[in-house]
């Protein structure tokens, strides 16, 4: 198969691959996830990045569905909502199109391939009451939740799941913070909320952050305020963190960190991508119900199709890991490392 | 074997662009001599001097300082030889203290840390022999536009300079002012400090120079100063003519008994109880010390200054004269003596400086739009009437010499078609020939019906003239004269009179 | 004599047009590399996606050349689509909300000038804090949502084609041409370059400088009302960090288009160069499918280029 | 007359120190709605978060001082550090890396001091370029990624303490010291308020502009360095989108803190004063747990009353 076959209007052996930003591993890796398959299933993967700008994404789609027409095209929409009329033109022109990562307000898609932020934060939330309840025979304690910006879904999804969690036991005191997506933001914050506690004679059992890049800097505060240990040492500090980075997993195997919850990020656009390949490319719809083995290797060894706002969608679920399992190499940090 | 002269330039030829405006001029600077310049504006004077400074360098020819090829060394290595610049335009730090300005350049230290204490003390010695009563640590900004200017001389002085180029030092220094000048420039030639002096007040020239060079069109005159040289020789020698000097007619025009401007009980700004009134085809000057409320007069009938209370009539009407737009609309028009601040609009062409304040005007067209052709061809009009020289009403502004830049100044006043012209120091820095033109259009223009309001320091030309004086003293109009026959000197023991009374 | 002359106007010539010789070789270039540069999908696409930055442009131009800045405009921009969708959303009819939005940005500009005349605020820091309120009100009020599904006909200008022409390169044309002419023919349009080239000669001119500058204000203000309509139109949604892309790119745009930021100088041609030329390296960086991460690098070395040619241009017209 | 004189030095004495005033209200503010504030840990923090930003504010207001302006500190800062902190992961020594840092941080600035000078550009097109240059280069060479992992002894000034006390504030209180002296006692210092007070008069007055300047942008480009350093090794890393959350509080606190942005006017003390505010107002907003979409409208807001602020303080001292 040379990919020719298609039957969504192009000729073109590329699958184009549009993501929000180059700036963060995770991103590449979800990259090499949709070029990977691409490759696989015999075309060439092509990507454009929107660097982190919801109109420069709308120009590149506009680019592609009107000049370059490729085979098929799988979007991370980086605004949900100012990408539906470009999906529009996408499905005029007969281009197969695949939503993933982040979802496609008010428009159609061939299929949407997303993470479960919010069941990541309820995972998340989970495991923090787990151990607290270890610690304390009773799920109390204080908690900080460094939240990120506001404008991005995922962040927000990750710490509203994680808060609702938390918010079910009211013997856990839950502090809220902007401290994600930067490093430095992330220091700054949670020296301020330690500072804080401390001076109100609180000690802060775990923190959680939606996300790797604002986990490096919170270690940082932790070091310089002395509450660096390891798991069993005293004085140690829980933190659960959010994403599957490289140095964080290896934090948890070393044992500061106690939890990683991490997403199938090569999993996502492979997924898709196949999905794609599977039913549109060749003229068939994708079913909202049943399940799909893909033939690449993922985390996620089987996904089930529902129905979403956009059309079938596929939710691919979290994976908690912590010492014991940081190290399989599906996990995208492990791969980059 | 003869010791060389203290500056020498040979030859020296500028070309800027196509425009020449040196053409082999050579001259000599003895040790403690005082060579003057003289020339119309745009002959080439300050061209000359900053090739002398190292800020231009010359298209050909050379200059030896102390016999020494100094062609191909910068101000900076000038600056340590002993020349030292004076420019004709503002030069120094308004943010800056009084004695750090005098410093500048060569910050006294110890241990590695500027010596502020020094610096203080040194600058507050200099400036009480040089006669400038201001604290050291004023800032500059705070300065009167006068001692500013002093402290500029003070501080080509203080670093011990060789030679002193003055470009234009004396325009708009009242007699006192000047006379004082002239006193400390000769105390530091009996030491021997050698200056090259610009001026186009013929008289301080003949009065002050060992050497007279003559610049016309870039080319070098010079004056053979060992006999006795009359100003009239100077004069025909500037301008390549004979020199007629303007002098008002007796008889005025037909509204001579007509009053234009009546103002009546002014308070304001160093204004205090000021009425007078204007009659139409009068030139009226207005003599007084700096602070003495005349220049404050003048600004505040175009808006400069703060006025309380008082009422204006203008053509028979009550105005309200808060700012220059309104004057302008209301028929008075104000030149500055500050060109360079409040006269040129530097990123526009000649044609443009001259219509910018015609715009809302005569130029003024439908729907906001400005009547480009009319303005164009007004401009063409004053270039020619006002002799302005320039290769086209296109140039840029900065290419043109001072005196020119004042002229286009004047043709923009004229050209607001004024019923009331107010000139502040009109013919500041304007060659002799130039100033006489200048004059006679704005007599010509009275002579019509135009009423002006004549404010100068140079008393000569006010007294050739103004119709009537008025003399203002602490805010107050002390004295009115009709001017008749009234020579300097009695006009300056008048205003000296008026100073001492109170 | 005859041909050092002739070789010497032809230079004169590249260095005054540098900024669209620029141009026409980044769109070589990058036809060189990707043939469908040329086709008329991506050329409209160009025009299309010039406009707003274009209308930012000239916005910001109008300050700087007051020897300003105004970097409020992608902020008000924003702030003054938002509150029009609103009250669409509300019920207002479109075309009244369009008004509005043109109203919001004009107040907002009002403020601004109001602010920088009256109060003598230096108008860089001025500008930068409303942009802050203004960005930081967006936020506020979307609570970090995006609103979207906006109607047809409020994206009529944004989307809709005369023929298969699209209709926004229109506008870009009708702001550039309308705004040539007020800067070089009208009273205001001197005014502003007189107010920026010499402020209190200006006032001593006879220019009323701060009514002159308020009015700068306001009409920077009402275009970037007009790049927010726009913008949000073309994207079909207003989210909560709307036009945050343009906010250094309308400053280049301006300043490689030749607007001097001493004020007093400038063009409207030089600024519509500017804006094209930005967009074309965009465009193109975009479609020659660059590596990603590369991206940023080869737009600011671009850019670089774009001044540095500048200087010489400048330095060569100094020397002349 | 004896007391309207008094009344009259305090209005003087409360004007011209306004942003102390403000500084010291806001952390009166702050600390009535949580007490917390005046603890020991963070008035310490304060301090600490300062640091960046105080360098970074030196920095840019060596350049604004001059009458130019450079955008490209925190570019300078993220790609200095890059580069050292590469190097000492393929095994160059910590102490030489930090030396290669502060060497790349001043080579940096060296190239913007000669492109303005030199070719004449126009400074703030050309730092704004460089400093796209600079963060798409950071971008490209880490591909995206995050370096992290640093050791500690990198970290030492960043992280240590001196007994309780942090070893940070030392650095910001050595540099402004430091600072000051170089700015009021040294000839150094003296040309850059002559060269901004005066371009034209101060190189007649012999000071050889052209030096002054290309050495004000490579202090500036080294302090930028310097806060480059201490920012990795205070987060622990250096991330690809390093520094950006100062990109515009560094403007701000300079012209908060008074230095002119026509040139030739400033003072180190008022630039610690505007750093420190703006400090005080973010650790504040962060610690009062205020809804996070409101965050930014506060904080521009808060800027816009000093900004507002300090612009009655100007036209009070004006009217005087
Ligand atoms: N930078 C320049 N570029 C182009 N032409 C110049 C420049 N500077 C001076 N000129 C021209 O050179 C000629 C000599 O000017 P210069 O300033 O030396 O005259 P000047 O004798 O000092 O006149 P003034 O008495 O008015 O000061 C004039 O024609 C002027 O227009
Ligand atoms: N620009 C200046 N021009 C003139 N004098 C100055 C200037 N700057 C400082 N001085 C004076 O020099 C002396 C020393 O100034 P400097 O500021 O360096 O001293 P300091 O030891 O920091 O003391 P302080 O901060 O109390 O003034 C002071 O009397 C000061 O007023
Ligand atoms: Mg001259
Ligand atoms: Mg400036």
């Amino acid at each position: 198969d040379t990919g020719s076959s298609g039957s969504g209007g192009s000729s073109s052996n590329e699958i184009w691959y549009s993501t929000k930003n180059s700036t963060e591993l995770v991103h590449v890796a979800m990259a090499d996830g949709v070029t990977q398959a691409a490759e696989m299933l015999g075309y060439t993967g092509e990507v454009a990045v929107a660097e982190a700008d919801a109109a420069k994404q709308n120009d590149q789609m506009n680019n592609l569905i009107q000049n370059i027409v490729p085979a098929a095209i799988v979007v991370n929409p980086y605004d949900s909502d100012s990408i539906s009329d470009v999906m529009a033109r996408a499905n005029d022109a007969n281009i197969p199109i695949a939503v993933i990562d982040n979802k496609a307000n008010n428009a159609q898609a061939d299929v949407a391939v997303l993470f479960d932020s919010i069941k990541s934060g309820e995972e998340a939330g989970n495991k923090a009451v787990e151990l607290l309840t270890e610690k304390y025979g009773e799920p109390k304690g204080v908690v900080v939740n460094l939240y990120g910006e506001v404008v991005s879904q995922v962040f927000k999804e990750r710490s509203e799941g994680f808060e609702n969690v938390i918010k079910q036991y009211p013997d856990i005191e839950l502090i809220s913070v902007l401290g994600a997506p930067e490093s430095d933001v992330a220091t700054s914050a949670l020296n301020n909320v330690i500072a804080d506690a401390k001076s109100s004679g609180k000690t802060i059992d775990l923190v959680n952050t939606p996300t790797d890049t604002a986990t490096l800097g919170a270690v940082e505060a932790l070091k310089t305020n002395d509450m660096w240990y390891k798991t069993g040492e005293d004085g140690h500090v829980f933190f659960i963190s959010h994403d599957g980075l490289g140095d964080v997993l290896d934090l948890v195997q070393e044992g500061y960190v106690d939890a990683e919850v991490v997403i199938d990020v090569f999993g996502v656009g492979g997924i898709a991508t196949e999905i794609l390949h599977a039913y549109p490319m060749q003229g068939k719809e994708v079913p909202t119900s049943g399940t799909f083995t893909p033939e690449g290797e993922y985390l996620n060894t089987e996904v089930t199709f529902t129905s979403g706002d956009s059309g079938a969608t596929v939710m691919l679920d979290p994976l908690v890991v912590d010492a014991s399992n940081a190290d399989n190499p599906l996990i995208w940090g492990n791969a980059t490392k | 074997m003869n010791k060389p002269p203290l500056l020498q330039v040979n030859n020296i030829s500028k070309v800027f662009g196509a425009t020449p405006a040196l053409s082999d001029v050579s001259l000599e600077v003895s040790e403690g001599g005082i060579h003057s310049l003289l020339g119309r504006n745009g002959a080439g004077k300050s061209t000359l001097v900053n090739i002398i400074a190292g800020i231009y360098p010359p298209t050909t020819g050379d200059v030896l300082f102390e016999g020494r090829d100094i062609r191909s060394l910068n101000i900076f290595t000038r600056q340590e030889l002993g020349i030292r610049l004076v420019p004709q335009h503002e030069n120094s730090f308004p943010d800056l203290s009084v004695a750090e300005n005098i410093f500048s350049g060569v910050l006294p230290t110890r241990g590695g840390l500027v010596d502020w204490k020094q610096i203080n003390d040194v600058a507050a010695e200099e400036l009480a022999a040089y006669g400038l009563a201001v604290d050291p640590r004023t800032l500059v900004r705070e300065l009167s536009s006068i001692d500013a200017r002093k402290l500029n001389i003070i501080r080509a002085m203080h670093s011990g300079a060789k030679l002193i180029i003055l470009d234009e030092p004396t325009t708009a220094l009242t007699n006192r002012e000047r006379a004082e000048l002239f006193t400390f420039v000769r105390e530091l030639k009996a030491r021997g400090t050698a200056f090259i002096f610009i001026s186009h007040y013929l008289g301080e020239v003949l009065e002050l120079s060992d050497a007279i060079t003559v610049l016309r069109d870039g080319r070098m005159f010079p004056v053979d100063t060992s006999d006795h040289v009359s100003e009239a020789h100077l004069a025909s020698l500037v301008a390549g003519e004979e020199v007629e000097l303007a002098h008002r007619a007796i008889d005025r025009g037909p509204d001579a008994d007509g009053v234009f401007l009546k103002v009546t009980d002014l308070h304001g700004d160093n204004l205090e109880g000021v009425s007078i009134d204007v009659r139409k085809g009068e030139i009226l000057g207005v003599v007084g010390f700096p602070g003495s409320g005349a220049r404050e007069f003048c600004r505040a009938l175009f808006g400069l200054t703060r006025l309380d209370s008082g009422t204006i009539t203008a053509g028979g009407q009550k105005v309200a004269l808060p700012s220059p737009e309104r004057a302008i609309a209301e028929g008075i028009s104000y030149i500055s003596y500050d060109r360079q601040r409040e006269g040129i609009m530097p990123t526009f062409d000649v044609n443009e400086n001259i219509g910018i304040s015609s715009h809302a005007g005569k130029l003024r067209a439908l729907g906001g739009f400005v009547n480009l052709a009319l303005q164009r061809s007004l401009s063409e009009q004053y270039r020619q009437a006002l002799k302005i020289k320039c290769n086209s009403i296109d140039d840029s502004m900065d290419s043109l010499s001072g005196g020119n830049q004042q002229k286009v100044i004047v043709s923009r006043l004229l050209n607001t078609d004024p019923r009331l012209l107010i000139l502040d120091e009109p013919t500041v820095g304007i060659d002799i020939k130039s100033r006489e033109e200048i004059i006679s259009t704005i007599l010509d223009l009275t002579h019509r019906g135009m009423s002006t309001i004549y404010l100068t320091n140079d008393y000569e030309e006010l007294l050739r003239v103004a119709d009537r004086l008025v003399f203002f003293d602490d805010g107050r109009i002390v004295t009115v004269l009709d001017n008749t026959d009234i020579t300097i000197d009695e006009l300056t023991a008048i205003r000296d009179r008026e100073k001492e009374a109170v | 004599m005859q041909s050092t002359s002739a070789a010497r106007k032809i230079v004169d010539f590249c260095m005054n047009q540098a900024v669209w010789i620029l141009l026409v070789l980044s769109i070589l270039i990058m036809g060189l590399f990707r043939s469908s540069f040329y086709s008329f999908g991506i050329l409209s696409n160009i025009l299309v996606q010039a406009t707003v930055l274009g209308l930012l442009a000239i916005a910001i131009s109008m300050i700087i050349l007051l020897g300003d800045i105004n970097l409020a405009t992608v902020g008000t921009a924003g702030f003054s689509a938002l509150i029009g969708v609103l009250a669409m959303k509300s019920g207002l009819p479109v075309l009244l909300s369009i008004l509005l939005i043109l109203v919001v940005g004009s107040l907002i500009g009002l403020v601004n000038g109001l602010i920088v005349t009256k109060l003598k605020a230096n108008a860089l820091i001025t500008t930068l804090a409303m942009n802050m309120v203004l960005q930081g009100g967006l936020l506020a009020i979307t609570g970090g949502t995006t609103i979207s599904q906006l109607p047809d006909s409020y994206k009529f200008v944004s989307q809709g084609k005369i023929g298969a022409f699209p209709a926004l390169p229109i506008v870009l044309i009708v702001a550039f041409a309308a705004f040539h002419v007020i800067w070089e023919r009208t009273r205001f349009g001197r005014a502003l370059f007189a107010v920026g080239g010499n402020y209190r000669g200006a006032y001593i001119a006879g220019i009323n400088v701060e009514r002159t500058k308020i009015w700068a204000y306001v009409v920077s203000g009402l275009l970037s009302g007009v790049a927010g309509w726009l913008l949000s139109g073309y994207m079909g949604a207003v989210t909560s960090s709307f036009g945050t892309t343009y906010e250094m790119q309308v400053i280049a745009a301006a300043v490689i288009g030749g607007v001097s930021l001493t004020g007093g100088r400038g063009s409207m041609l030089g600024v519509l160069a500017g804006t094209l030329l930005l967009t074309v390296i965009q465009v193109g960086l975009a479609i020659l499918g660059i590596e990603s991460t590369l991206i940023t690098l080869a737009g600011g070395l671009m850019i670089f280029v774009a001044v540095l040619i500048d200087a010489v241009r400048n330095l060569y017209n100094a020397r002349r």
